[in-house]
């Protein structure tokens, strides 16, 4: 089979993913849409009347909301690790996944964004977080980590979203030659006139390998900020220096564990096997029980340092509270999820069955929610005065607007998929030409 | 903020209500467009933003206080204690703040009401009203005495005079004035006639006793004058060494008072007496050689001997040890003070107790020392509960046709067995002349509302020469018109012989009366009895220090005897009965304030509940019906049964179920049984069956846990160890803020601080805290900015040590939630307040996350205060919208005031010269404000103490609240 | 502080809040009085003082607005205006007022927001002129705002203020001095 | 963008198209040019052009980047001092994340434009004949100013076609 007829037929498989969607696709677009719409109504409420519709209240200042949060940018974290990072170690297998874990990273950035604002008294009033000259001659509080956030997720979102657009740019031309109608249009524009010329390889090249250099910092910079929100506070259970590395894999964690629950899926639905391989999978499986080793080695130093603490130290109250006080079964369960579950994944057989493998992934994402659920509310409905604990349980309202945010991101992604190509098609070419011609070497 | 919010609902309600003009300019501008209004003709010393004060006095309670308020644009603002008045001293208790509302109550009677045909109420002028009051008057004089009977409040002033005046004038006897005071001690009164033929109360100096022994009189939350006596116990206290006050609590319950004390003797229910009677055994005892005997108690051996101190002890419930551990204090600790009974120790044998305690008061020599008689002016005793009983049959016997009820609610006071809601119902007409609606307004024909106290002249002399004055502070907001004058011009249309007064309007009446009094006492050579009289009423009363009768009381010859007796034993009680405890609190006293929504929304010190009655039971009781907090309990006793949410509460003995007075389950409860003797109210002595109700009902708790978990957090000192652990801070990371001309600090003492919460209820008035409402409580949205942290001990299950500690915002040097705000919502000024600029925050809710006290309350909806409350916001601070977070503020508003004052004169701020709304009610003065920048500063001295500790100083947030801690008692030799 | 979001809060960054702060600078125009009010009469061709009217200014938050009794005070004399009928006209409006012992509803010029600690005195005393603020009130004819009374003007002075006495004015840029 | 004559050969072979341009620029033909559906080194390398100099765009804006991030908030900060939690006005440390994520904001954001100016937006299509796309599957060498010779040379190296190109 020749060179040219293996590009060919990437080409189609790819273009096969856009072809007319059917019913399940339908289905699936119109549950999440209406799942998103039903968590802004409920969201709506809020802003009408106040945040009593949540089940705040001192001392749990913040609960599923800033959770959500976390746990979506810990989503977004795989993609530019897969992409960026693997780019620069020249790991080969991230070629066929990477473009659906950047699509996923970007679209999760656009859903973690949305909650720091949700979760204001004032939401009108999110745009005092940015700093601008004003009438007021006010600006904002550099000392304060909800600022780095702003800077951290912000700075996030547009280089991941340059990333994703400029690596597309090629295939969007690629399927420009061959595409009719709005599409051709479309995709004239999203290729950005590009053509294939040597010349324009040669500095794309380059701009690509800088885009990866910046990224891969980024990655791990945008978890630790986030996890210095509560590093940097005073709080018993908050007030911790493990936690950037901690965050950072959790976040691969989860984010990994997300990119195999979509990918499995996808490669069925839209036969992809050829490209993304068993092989491409046990890779990522790999990653997810690296991390989730990092994850319950992180777990038991927290616990082991403080325990040897006198029982009246709060910090240490704090750790036993998590484990066996009003929320510990939430405990007991996100350990079963994030340390025990992965390891199933040392077994090919779990591996290479999807239902198998969608349920130990899907088990790690509700691990790692649970994970931010119990820092951020354990810790605050046992702070150092024992007259102020109360516990926090969150209302319907809440639980709307997390699923809505479920719901927000598959319909991007389901959009994203029939427009975006969802392999790398000239990264894929690249790869055919040098196994060609190392075929070619042996055959010589 | 919001326009809802406040600003415009305030002002518009007010424009409509009080239509007064130049108002727009005072308040806040807001509305889209908005009209100036301007004065017809200006009233003098009115200046829009500028605060006008008046002296008056309060009526919440007997005790009569004398009360400085202050009012903005012509309206009452808030109320603070007239410092020049002997008995409140500028402290202001709980209810006596919150008056206030009651004024601006938005039920308020808009005018005078009939009841029609069809049972509605509909308004009546008041010339109608009064004819027909008149009419139904003159009918039942016509038809002989005891017709027309009257329930009053205690009045000891004009107003008593007048209600008796006219009841005599239309034939009816002294009896037919049912002066209505629950909680009045008449045992006390009983016990002094007989004993010494004193009917009175004897007047208290707690600040000379040092040990004070209180049997059920809860004398730092209602008992009789709580203002003063916490003013006088306070004095003592804060000290280290043997002269600090000490105090024992003996009662079945742990009441607020008795967490004070420094020792609770846990007699069972009605084991006051046997209690009282063994130490007056002791101390008599021969063979006890005590010193400085009275002799005619020393007299009374022989029959005091004839009791076992074995069986007393039984019978009190305590070791005999104890007994005589107390005794031997008594008789070493000299002077001392035995107080009681108070209602939750006020039994059958009332008045045997009353006798015995002033026996031992007589016999350690306190009279003339720690108590006198001569004080009690005695002009208006109290009616009995056998009075009121009387009262009641004669009304359900149908003898009585008009039934005045002045500042009273006989139907909600008096017990539910006494069925006084019936009887009510068989007379012909039943006038209320209530503010709002109450029970009695609603069985009530007619209604003449009367003015508040804050719209009405009056005067009251609690005590021999103590006159207080009443005065209006701003016009009347309603068609209200005053008791006394209604009455007045009601006697004017019957054809009288003689007119009762010379004019109706009550100011012609204060003059008639008060300002005689006033201005004979001015009476002599050179003096100016005009001035003195206009004197008075600036200065709200007239205050002669009358030396109380210097010599002891003689004690009756053979009265004792009657007194020494048991009577026998109580009958065991039966499976599942146990003694049923009511007790009054200082948030409630009798309940006759009503619902008013602070004292509403304030949560119980001891217990933390807000908005609900409880039941207080023991941890064994719970276990024992498997019920926990917030389970429903069933209490059926003889005089009726409720159902009640327990609270289960270490506090209490476990042969005792305890629910507070002035609730509707109380009062179902209440037994109808008296003190013989004294004919008062046997609030203590009986029993109910006790049951789980199988249903539950979340208590709107306060408390997360009651336990300090061995952290320490409130410290204690002894004689021993007289310092508080201090962390070690040596090392810091960066230089500390300078505070370049002020830093404003504060000192609470936890010595003094009895839990009374005034300063609580000062912070909701100051600063236009809002009240949420029971839904917010049970969810746990208390906006409060100062709340009284109560801790039952260190561990669950283990000793019963109860402690306070006041939390508010601590204004720390380095404050954690000044780093983590985003948009500089909250920093720190150069005077070292933590500022909260609620205009400037978005409501990321981190600086409470972070912050270790749990100070910052978030608003997670818009308040709302129902017409005409908006008047009594405080114009000098905003009324935060919903998504702000909000705190203490030290009362920045007045510092601003205090520092703009001195400016104006050209001078530095004077120590004292701010003081915190919290600090100034503070009856124990426990609160010290004042500036840690000057050594000199009162507050500089106080936090010097080596008893001064910080709250969680370790977590090095530098606070500028230093606490002083709780001396706990030097173990008894 | 307003709750509902304004249209600015819909467009965050930098252009919007441009735009916000630009709209807050323009101060309205004069309002219509119920009567023709003239401040170039009084204060101008009568050179009356301002805190003659305004009483308070000098002692209290607010400078107060004249009872009717003190319009009253001169307008029991001046009737009428000889030469020019049209200002005669309204002064039959006021004193048909005085007559009914009716207030006059001025309609408001100058509005802060309830969130503002602002006190007259404080300023006048200080030597703030007032038509520092309220400009030129005696050459108008109705009065109307001049300055915008936005945070950003008010600070605009503190800071020139406290630029000439740093030490002793370190408060005038503390939030606290003006936001309650 | 100047078109000039000369040859255009299409390959299926990245191999084939190297051989080519190699014997071309062998026989001094060196002003070629490619259009490939993905960098096939073996090309690229043929081509011999050499490295991008993109770099002199993207350093120097992330050195802006740091920059500016030291100076918003150093500058705002003491624009209007506002003690916090007792730390000091300017305190670096907590401005560490803002200096690190201007400098990856703003070097990106350059990093972009030097790519969109070089390579996007009809930027270096050099003297590519204009209306040929090569994204798909095949990949094309263009001679410029090609004659016979480049032809041939493309011919033996087994090009699918050869034309000229006016």
């Amino acid at each position: 089979m020749s060179t040219a007829s293996r590009f060919r037929s990437i080409e189609d498989t790819v273009r096969a993913t856009h072809g007319k969607p059917g019913a399940g696709y339908w289905v699936a677009l119109a549950v999440s849409a209406s799942v998103f719409a039903f968590g802004a109504w409920a969201y709506s409420l809020i802003v009408r009347s106040g945040l009593h519709w949540t089940g705040l209240r001192r001392p749990g200042m913040w609960g599923n909301l800033i959770t959500d949060f976390v746990f979506w940018v810990g989503i977004a974290h795989s993609g530019t690790l897969i992409s960026a990072i693997l780019f620069l170690f020249r790991a080969r297998f991230r070629t066929a996944v990477y473009r659906v874990s950047e699509m996923m990273t970007v679209f999760a950035v656009l859903t973690a964004g949305l909650y720091p604002v949700l979760h204001l008294g004032r939401p009108w009033f999110a745009y005092w977080l940015f700093p601008y000259p004003n009438e007021r001659a006010l600006w904002v509080n550099f000392r304060s980590p909800l600022i780095w956030d702003v800077f951290a997720v912000t700075t996030y979102l547009t280089v991941s979203s340059i990333f994703l657009v400029v690596g597309m740019a090629p295939d969007f031309a690629a399927l420009r030659d061959r595409a009719e109608g709005w599409r051709r249009r479309l995709y004239a524009l999203l290729s950005f006139g590009w053509r294939g010329t040597d010349e324009q390889w040669r500095h794309y090249t380059r701009a690509y390998l800088f885009f990866a250099a910046f990224a891969t910092p980024l990655v791990v910079s945008v978890h630790s900020v986030v996890s210095w929100d509560f590093a940097a506070s005073v709080l018993p259970g908050w007030h911790s220096t493990l936690f950037p590395p901690y965050f950072v894999a959790g976040a691969i964690l989860s984010g990994v564990a997300m990119v195999i629950t979509i990918l499995v899926p996808l490669r069925k639905a839209f036969h992809l096997e050829e490209l993304i391989t068993q092989r491409h999978v046990d890779m990522l499986c790999r990653l997810v029980i690296l991390t989730s080793t990092i994850i319950t080695y992180s777990y038991a130093t927290e616990i082991l340092l403080t325990l040897p603490q006198p029982a009246t130290d709060p910090e240490r109250s704090t750790f036993v509270y998590r484990m066996t006080g009003d929320y510990a079964p939430l405990f007991w369960l996100m350990v079963a999820c994030n340390c025990i579950g992965p390891l199933l994944l040392y077994w090919r057989k779990v591996r290479e069955t999807a239902a198998a493998l969608l349920a130990v992934c899907i088990a790690v994402n509700v691990g790692m929610w649970l994970e931010r659920f119990n820092i951020i509310v354990t810790s605050l409905a046992h702070d150092r005065l024992p007259f102020d604990w109360r516990t926090y349980v969150p209302r319907w309202v809440e639980w709307a607007i997390t699923f809505g945010a479920f719901g927000w991101f598959f319909m991007l992604f389901l959009v994203g998929l029939k427009i975006f190509p969802s392999v790398s098609i000239s990264e894929m070419k690249e790869e055919i030409a040098h196994e060609g011609a190392l075929e070619a070497g042996h055959a010589h | 903020m919001s326009d809802r919010a406040q600003g415009g609902l305030p002002r518009r309600t007010f424009l409509k209500i009080a239509g007064a003009a130049g108002l727009a300019a005072g308040c806040s501008p807001k509305a889209a467009t908005q009209k100036l209004v301007p004065l017809l003709v200006p009233p003098e010393d009115i200046v829009p933003g500028v605060p006008l004060y008046y002296r008056t006095v309060c009526r919440e309670c007997p005790a009569g206080c004398g009360v400085t308020a202050r009012t903005r644009e012509g309206r009452a603002v808030k109320l603070e204690g007239n410092p020049e008045e002997p008995i409140g001293r500028g402290a202001l208790c709980a209810r006596g703040q919150a008056a206030v509302q009651a004024l601006y109550h938005p039920d308020r009677f808009r005018g005078p009401m009939r009841r029609g045909a069809d049972g509605r109420l509909s308004p009546v002028g008041w010339d109608q009203a009064e004819d027909q009051l008149a009419q139904a008057i003159a009918a039942a004089r016509a038809r002989g005495p005891g017709r027309v009977r009257l329930v009053t409040r205690a009045e000891p002033g004009a107003a008593g005079d007048v209600q008796r005046a006219l009841l005599a004038a239309v034939g009816g006897r002294p009896a037919d004035r049912l002066v209505l005071e629950p909680l009045d001690p008449a045992p006390v009164r009983a016990a002094g006639a007989a004993l010494f033929g004193r009917p009175e109360i004897p007047a208290l100096d707690l600040a000379a006793a040092h040990t004070v022994v209180s049997f059920g009189a809860d004398f730092l939350e209602s008992w009789v004058s709580p203002v003063e006596y916490t003013r006088q116990f306070a004095a003592g206290r804060g000290r280290i060494g043997d002269d600090r006050t000490r105090l024992v609590w003996v009662g079945p319950r742990l009441s607020l008072t008795g967490v004070s004390a420094d020792r609770w003797l846990r007699v069972r229910s009605g084991g006051e007496l046997p209690l009282a009677l063994g130490l007056l055994r002791w101390v008599v005892d021969p063979g006890n050689a005590v010193a400085g005997l009275a002799p005619e108690v020393a007299a009374l051996a022989p029959a005091l001997l004839r009791l076992s101190p074995a069986d007393l002890a039984a019978r009190a419930g305590v070791a005999a040890a104890d007994i005589e551990g107390l005794a031997r204090e008594l008789a070493r600790r000299r002077p001392s003070a035995l107080l009681g009974p108070g209602p939750s120790s006020q039994g059958p044998d009332a008045t045997a107790l009353a006798a015995v305690l002033l026996l031992l008061d007589l016999a350690v020599g306190n009279f003339g020392r720690t108590m006198w008689y001569g004080l009690d002016p005695a002009e208006e005793v109290p009616s009995t509960a056998a009075e009121a009983a009387a009262l009641v049959e004669a009304m359900a016997a149908g003898q009585v046709d008009v039934l005045l009820a002045v500042n009273a609610d006989p139907l909600a006071a008096l017990p539910a067995a006494l069925k006084a809601g019936e009887a009510a119902a068989r007379v012909p007409l039943v006038v209320s002349f209530a503010l709002r609606p109450d029970a009695t307004a609603a069985r009530a024909h007619l209604i003449l509302p009367d003015h508040h106290t804050l719209e009405s002249f009056g005067d009251v002399s609690p005590r021999a020469g103590v006159l207080n004055l009443a005065q209006p502070v701003m016009t009347p907001l309603f068609d209200t018109r005053q008791a006394v004058q209604v009455l007045l011009e009601v006697a004017g249309r019957l054809q009288l012989p003689a007119p009762l007064a010379p004019s109706a309007d009550p100011y012609d009446l204060l003059q008639d009366r008060a300002g005689k009094r006033v201005q004979q006492a001015a009476a002599g050579p050179g003096a100016d009895p005009a001035a003195a009289w206009r004197e008075a009423l600036q200065r709200g009363g007239a205050w002669s220090d009358a030396a109380p009768a210097r010599r002891l009381p003689q004690l009756a010859r053979d009265a004792a005897a009657r007194f020494l007796a048991l009577g026998p034993a109580p009958a065991p009680a039966a499976a599942g009965e146990v003694d049923l405890v009511l007790f009054p609190t200082a948030l409630h006293g009798d309940g006759r304030s009503g619902e008013l929504p602070w004292l509403q929304e304030i949560p119980d010190t001891l217990t933390s509940v807000s908005w609900s009655p409880w039941a207080e039971i023991s941890p064994a009781t719970a276990g024992r019906l498997g019920v926990r907090s917030g389970d429903l309990l069933a209490l059926a006793g003889a005089a009726g049964r409720a159902e009640v949410p327990a609270y289960v509460f270490p506090g209490i003995r476990d042969d005792a179920v305890a629910v507070r007075l002035g609730s509707a389950e109380a009062r179902a409860l209440m037994p109808a049984g008296l003190d013989p003797v004294s004919g008062a109210r046997a609030y203590a002595g009986s029993r109910v069956a006790l049951s789980a109700a199988g249903r539950r009902e979340p208590l709107p708790l306060l408390e997360g846990s009651p336990y300090q978990h061995g952290r320490e957090i409130v410290q204690t000192v002894t004689a021993a160890a007289p310092a508080a652990r201090r962390a070690d801070l040596t090392h810091q990371m960066y230089p500390e803020p300078r505070h370049p001309d002020h830093r404003w600090a504060m000192a609470i003492d936890l010595d003094r601080c009895t839990g009374c919460e005034a300063c609580v209820v000062a912070c909701f008035a100051e600063n236009n805290v809002p009240v949420m409402g029971a839904e917010a409580a049970r969810m746990g949205r208390y906006m409060g900015w100062l709340r009284i942290e109560r801790y039952l001990g260190d561990e669950p299950g283990g000793a019963l040590d109860v402690q306070l500690l006041p939390m508010l915002c601590q204004q720390c040097t380095n404050a954690p939630c000044e780093t983590v705000c985003p948009v500089y919502a909250t920093y720190h000024t150069p005077e070292g307040l933590n500022a909260q600029v609620y205009n400037r925050c978005v409501g990321t809710r981190y600086c409470s996350n972070n912050c270790p006290y749990k100070v910052r309350t978030f608003n997670w909806r818009d308040p709302e205060f129902r017409a005409p409350l908006p008047m009594q916001l405080n114009p000098d601070v905003t009324v935060r919208s919903r998504g702000v977070m909000e705190k203490c503020t030290f009362c920045v508003q007045r510092i601003r005031y205090a520092e703009g004052q001195a400016r104006d004169e050209g001078r530095p701020v004077a120590d004292g010269e701010i003081v915190p709304a919290c600090a100034q009610t503070c009856p124990a003065q426990a609160i010290v404000f004042g500036d840690a920048n000057d050594p000199a500063s009162r507050l500089s001295r106080a936090a010097r103490a080596p008893r001064g500790f910080r709250a969680l100083e370790e977590v090095n947030t530098q606070p500028a609240i230093t606490y002083l801690a709780r001396v706990r008692r030097a173990e008894e030799p | 502080m307003s709750c509902r979001p304004s249209i600015a809060s819909l467009l965050t960054g930098l252009a919007g809040a441009l735009a916000l702060a630009r709209c807050g600078e323009r101060p309205p125009p004069a309002p219509v009085q119920p009567i023709v009010f003239s401040h170039r009469i009084h204060a101008g061709l009568n050179a009356i003082g301002c805190t003659s009217c305004h009483a308070s200014a000098e002692h209290a938050p607010v400078a107060g607005i004249p009872s009717m009794d003190r319009c009253r005070g001169c307008h029991k004399f001046v009737k009428e205006d000889k030469d020019d009928p049209a200002i005669t006209a309204q002064i039959q409006a006021l004193l048909r007022y005085l007559d009914e012992d009716k207030p006059i509803e001025w309609v408001r010029v100058h509005r802060l927001p309830d969130l503002v600690y602002f006190t007259h005195e404080r300023h006048v005393r200080s030597g703030v002129q007032c038509s520092e603020c309220h400009g030129a009130v005696e050459k108008m004819e109705a009065a109307r705002q001049v300055a915008p009374l936005t945070m950003g003007w008010c600070l605009e002075c503190h800071r020139r203020k406290q630029a000439e006495r740093p030490l002793e004015r370190a408060h005038l840029t503390d939030c606290l001095t003006c936001h309650k | 963008m100047r078109t000039e004559p000369g040859v255009l050969a299409t390959f299926d072979e990245p191999a084939a198209a190297a051989r080519a341009i190699r014997s071309l620029r062998g026989r001094g033909i060196r002003d070629l040019h490619a259009g490939l559906p993905a960098p096939f080194p073996e090309v690229v390398a043929a081509l011999g052009k050499p490295r991008s100099a993109i770099d002199y765009a993207t350093m120097p804006g992330a050195l802006l980047g740091l920059v500016l991030g030291i100076l918003l908030p150093v500058l705002t900060s003491l624009s209007w001092p506002l003690v916090t939690g007792g730390k000091e006005i300017v305190s670096l440390p907590a401005f560490v994340v803002i200096i690190f994520e201007m400098t990856v904001l703003v070097g990106s954001i350059a990093n972009l434009v030097a790519v969109t100016v070089r390579s996007f937006l009809g930027g270096g299509t050099g003297a590519f004949p204009r209306g040929e796309h090569f994204n798909g599957d095949r990949l094309a060498v263009f001679a410029a100013g090609g004659g016979d010779e480049a032809e041939r040379v493309f011919r033996e190296a087994g090009a699918l076609e050869v034309r000229r190109v006016a």
